[in-house]
């Protein structure tokens, strides 16, 4: 039920294009909504958004009752591109998984913060910037959490040597 | 009033009820055991670090394949090899035989992958555990030489 | 709860509570900006016992990151290695023999009773109670005492397999456990006649400390933080996975949203747990404990795997991102208290520093779980 | 005179030494009593039945090294821990062990132990503001705070058992109950029906004034590390711990003195001093008892504890003791 309610709402974030056919299998793959297949991968619905409507679509999920999981990055480091995940789930029995991505290009890694509308974001995003460098724009207190203060190293990033 | 007395009386109860179990406890046996003075037998299952099985002759079982070494998360084992020549029905074979076989404790996880990935059983947990020292080369183990010590103390 | 005094943001001190401080239980760190004993800001510092398994998930092959996840948490290991091993088979498509999980549920829930002990003896004891740790840790070594005769290990188990189990249990094991359970609920009681019924301990916890169902949603609580806050959400319920359909239990849930509600609920959990174990004991079938078809080196599909479970703490979720090698291209651990602990900032603010370390006991904090 | 002044020597000597035997073997004790209740021996290594861990423990902590962190107020960080033993040390010069056991007997014995013990908040002030720690601080303005507030309902049932007996000298007040535990003053009379309450409460303020748990707020050790004496090590802890327990032995003392007949026997037969050591180390039992039971209250339910419930409590009793008297 609210699985299609949000995956509705996803869509109508990219206004009418509909994935084509075997978007999945693209790489990079288009921005757009897929349903998941759970049993396999775990969660429902994956949708990659552009970064400007990142906050969008967070909000949709805020308003549908959605609580944060986590947010982490990957570095595709062949792409030349950085992602970042967010992971969103339910606390009622509506299971539904929701996984918002995004890209951005490696060497301007720049995401707008979502600890306006999640306050619970606010230690992922520091986390994220720790392992991959990743600039949360407008985030309060983008200063390194796990890694020490000081720390001016990503060690996620696959070019990262220790 | 009435509440601010009965929550005296009820929390009096309570304390009461609360001391009445730990007076309960005071008499009951103690379960610790007194460690160095007393000990208990380890689990059979119990993973101590690994250790070389050896065959009847009392020679490591051994055969230098290399699954442990590999299959170890924290490179914490490494090998060593000889290959000497020996005489199997007339003919003279070479065969690689076990020079070295070194663990570094101090980096095992105790995950067992080694004794997993060993098709030959020449691999098994020690009941060790009484392993406390203050210099770390003392848990950097030459199995091998353990082995022989084992040996000798059996025969 | 706002402070029954007006705060003066200007005539403060800053109070670094930890990295090495008894109430953290480990080595976090949280700046307290106080005015007299009332907390009018706080900040937590993470990091201090931070090893980057995530990166260490990378190089290692997924069998190797075995022995990692169980030094997440030193005091539930096994939840956390059975979400692991569930993503991976959830990818690989890997079929487990139900004697199998059986015993794996079965093990997770002692494993669960066993932290929970833990925490409650601990708990108490940051409220200044010693006794009932050690009544606490005497229950918990008989668990401990029977997960050792099964994986080896006492804290730190390498138990399950992808597929399967590393060992079959014994007679002895389910023998043991059969003993156990009765004497369980009887310390239960006792638990439950010498602290929850404590005057003093009400005192302290009652009212003390509100998160709401709101702020658990905006900071991803889970696991008892969100139930105590009346949210019933259980992963073991919520997205059945493993034998937890065949079960029959209940999700302990109160509405109070303090202090004692979280403790509530853990106490219920036991009971709950002892349940499960009882069923499972009862039900456990026979039959191979290992995967037939399995491949020896597992490579996973290319794509993006996630599995939850609810350990003790919580949901714990395991991502998995594959591009189809033998260990993983990326690889991301949700920790539970990480995100439980995240309110404790916003919620302690105003609070006494003793109702504050109160609320930190209930948050159940293990700080290598937190920093990975 | 100069007999008096030797007598007063010999006295303080012996009173010294029977605080720090006490202080040390009420160590043991405690130790032991915790083991047993949590299942476990307790110290057993040295000595029969460890006896021997509190002279070694005695040394250990002689022999290290004082340390006095840097910034501290040096004379009040030193003064503290003599200050936290030397009243406890003179409030025994006053107390009645038996009919002819006591070093100084006073008529004011009562005002005089009250004087000392509220010395005990002077030394936890010192040395927690002396110690230059956060939480030194804190825990010493909670402690300040506790003693304060439970001296008032503590001082008000001594008034009630002085009215009852008519004399502030310790010595009167015990031969006042002599013969029998009927005779006691915990015993209710038509003169003073709420005895075994002010008993109760009296008990409730010895342990509060104790920093005894669950009122051990002024150390709090999982809130406020060792609360007031985070700094100290050595001797000075030494002392500091001496201190406590022989504050505990004086509480439990004027207890047995001011509501369990001092040095009489329940049954009216065979007085003497060991029926007064019988009493007071019931009472002590009973504090180990409570502090390995329950755990600790917040400072706000201290205090509330103090003005909402002992405090009217101890006021209503005076005023009715009072009334009675002047009945009776």
């Amino acid at each position: 039920m609210i699985l299609e309610t949000t995956q509705q709402a996803l869509q109508a974030l990219f206004a009418g294009s509909v994935p084509a056919d075997g978007a999945e299998a693209a790489t990079p793959r288009g921005n757009g909504v897929i349903t998941r297949n759970y049993k396999i991968h775990g969660y429902h619905l994956d949708a990659q958004v552009a970064t400007d409507q990142l906050l969008a679509a967070v909000t949709i999920l805020d308003h549908a009752g959605f609580f944060i999981e986590s947010i982490t990055g990957v570095d595709w480091i062949k792409e030349n591109q950085m992602e970042v995940i967010y992971d969103f789930s339910r606390y009622d029995f509506d299971t539904c998984r929701v996984v918002i991505r995004t890209r951005v290009p490696r060497d301007q890694p720049l995401v707008p913060t979502i600890s306006t509308i999640y306050a619970g974001a606010n230690w992922h995003e520091r986390e994220t910037h720790d392992f991959f460098g990743i600039k949360f724009t407008g985030h309060p207190h983008l200063v390194p959490l796990l890694l020490p203060e000081d720390a001016d190293f990503h060690p996620l990033l696959k070019d990262f040597k220790a | 009033m009435g509440g601010y007395f009965s929550e005296i009386f009820n929390g009096s109860k309570s304390l009461l009820i609360g001391m009445g179990i730990t007076f309960r406890e005071f008499f009951k046996p103690t379960v610790t055991v007194q460690y160095p003075y007393q000990t208990i037998k380890m689990s059979a299952r119990f993973r101590g670090h690994i250790e070389l099985i050896a065959d009847e002759e009392g020679k490591p079982k051994c055969v230098v394949c290399g699954m442990c070494e590999r299959a170890c998360p924290s490179g914490c084992i490494t090998l060593g090899s000889t290959s000497i020549e020996i005489e199997v029905d007339g003919k003279i074979k070479k065969k690689k035989v076990l020079s070295k076989y070194d663990l570094d404790f101090t980096k095992c996880s105790l995950c067992g992958q080694c004794v997993e990935n060993c098709s030959f059983g020449a691999i098994e947990f020690s009941k060790e555990y009484n392993l406390a020292s203050t210099r770390k080369e003392d848990y950097h183990f030459n199995l091998l030489e353990r082995l022989k010590r084992l040996e000798e103390r059996n025969a | 709860m706002s402070a029954p005094i007006q705060l003066r943001p200007d005539e403060t001190f800053i109070l670094n509570v930890g990295p090495q401080h008894p109430a953290t239980h480990g080595v976090l760190r949280v700046k307290m900006q106080m005015d007299g004993e009332y907390i009018v800001k706080s900040e937590t510092v993470l990091g201090y016992i931070h090893r980057m398994h995530e990166k260490m998930g990378e190089n290692r092959t997924y069998a190797q990151y075995l022995p990692n996840l169980s030094r997440l948490d030193y005091l539930g290991a096994l939840g956390y290695t059975h979400g692991h091993v569930l993503a991976i088979e959830r990818a690989a498509g890997i079929e487990v023999p139900e004697r199998a999980e059986y015993i794996r549920a079965i093990t997770v829930e002692l494993n669960r009773v066993a932290s929970h002990l833990f925490w409650f003896g601990a708990f108490v004891m940051d409220l200044g109670g010693f006794s009932p740790l050690m009544y606490a840790i005497q229950d918990r070594e008989h668990i401990l005492d029977m997960l050792e005769a099964v994986t080896g290990a006492r804290l730190t188990y390498c138990y399950y397999r992808f597929g399967g189990l590393y060992n079959d249990v014994d007679d002895d094991f389910t023998e043991a456990a059969k003993r156990f359970i009765p004497r369980m609920r009887k310390s239960l009681k006792k638990y439950d006649a010498l602290v929850t019924g404590n005057i003093i301990f009400q005192k302290r916890l009652e009212g003390i400390a509100p998160v709401s169902a709101e702020m658990c949603r905006k900071y991803g609580a889970t696991g008892p933080v969100a139930r105590g806050s009346g949210i019933n959400f259980d992963v073991r319920k919520n997205e059945p996975y493993s034998v937890y359909p065949e079960f029959d239990f209940d999700i302990p849930v109160y509405h109070e949203c303090d202090s004692m509600a979280r403790y509530k609920v853990r106490m219920d959990e036991m009971e709950q747990s002892l349940r499960i174990i009882e069923q499972g004991l009862e039900k456990l079938p026979g039959g191979p404990i290992m995967a037939e078809k399995k491949p020896k080196n597992i490579k996973l599909p290319v794509g993006d795997f996630y599995q939850a479970v609810e350990t003790a703490r919580g949901s714990f979720g395991i991502r998995i991102v594959s591009d189809g090698d033998k260990n993983a291209y990326r690889l991301k651990l949700r920790s539970p208290t990480y995100s439980n602990m995240h309110l404790f900032d916003e919620a302690c603010e105003g609070m006494l520093i003793m109702d504050a370390l109160a609320f930190m006991g209930t948050l159940d904090l293990v700080i290598p779980e937190m920093d990975r | 005179m100069s007999l008096t002044l030797l007598n007063v020597i010999v006295a303080v000597v012996i009173a010294i030494a029977f605080a720090a035997a006490n202080a040390a073997y009420l160590v043991w004790a405690e130790r032991r009593g915790a083991a047993r209740i949590q299942r476990r021996p307790g110290p057993n290594i040295n000595g029969p039945f460890g006896l021997l861990q509190p002279p070694l423990d005695g040394i250990k902590l002689m022999t290290k090294q004082l340390m006095i962190p840097g910034g501290a107020d040096k004379i009040l960080f030193m003064v503290a821990p003599v200050l936290a033993m030397a009243p406890a040390i003179m409030s025994f010069v006053t107390i009645p062990f038996s009919e002819g056991i006591a070093a100084h007997n006073m008529e004011i014995g009562v005002l005089m132990i009250f004087a000392f013990a509220s010395m005990g908040a002077m030394a936890i002030l010192f040395a927690g503001w002396g110690s230059r720690n956060k939480y030194s601080v804190m825990a010493s303005v909670r402690a300040v705070s506790q003693n304060v507030s439970y001296e008032i309902p503590m001082l008000i049932t001594a008034i009630t058992v002085v009215m009852v007996n008519g004399s502030m000298d310790l010595k009167a007040i015990s031969t006042a109950q002599a013969g029998g535990f009927w005779h006691w003053n915990i015993f209710p009379s038509l003169q003073s029906p709420l005895m075994p309450i002010s008993f109760i409460i009296f008990f409730i303020c010895s342990l509060a004034e104790t920093n005894r748990a669950p009122f051990d707020l002024g150390e709090a050790e999982s809130e406020l590390v060792a609360g007031f004496h985070t700094e100290y090590g050595s001797m000075g802890f030494g002392l500091f711990f001496m201190g406590e327990y022989a504050n505990i032995v004086i509480g439990a003392s004027l207890t047995t003195i001011l509501f369990l007949g001092g040095w009489d026997c329940p049954f009216g037969m065979f007085p003497g001093v060991w029926w007064f050591l019988l009493k007071i180390y019931i009472l002590i039992a009973t504090f180990i008892w409570i502090r390995w039971t329950f755990p600790r209250t917040t400072i706000y339910g201290l205090l509330n504890l103090s003005w909402k419930i002992l405090i009217p409590i101890s006021l209503f009793n005076l005023l009715l003791t009072a009334g009675l008297l002047k009945v009776f």
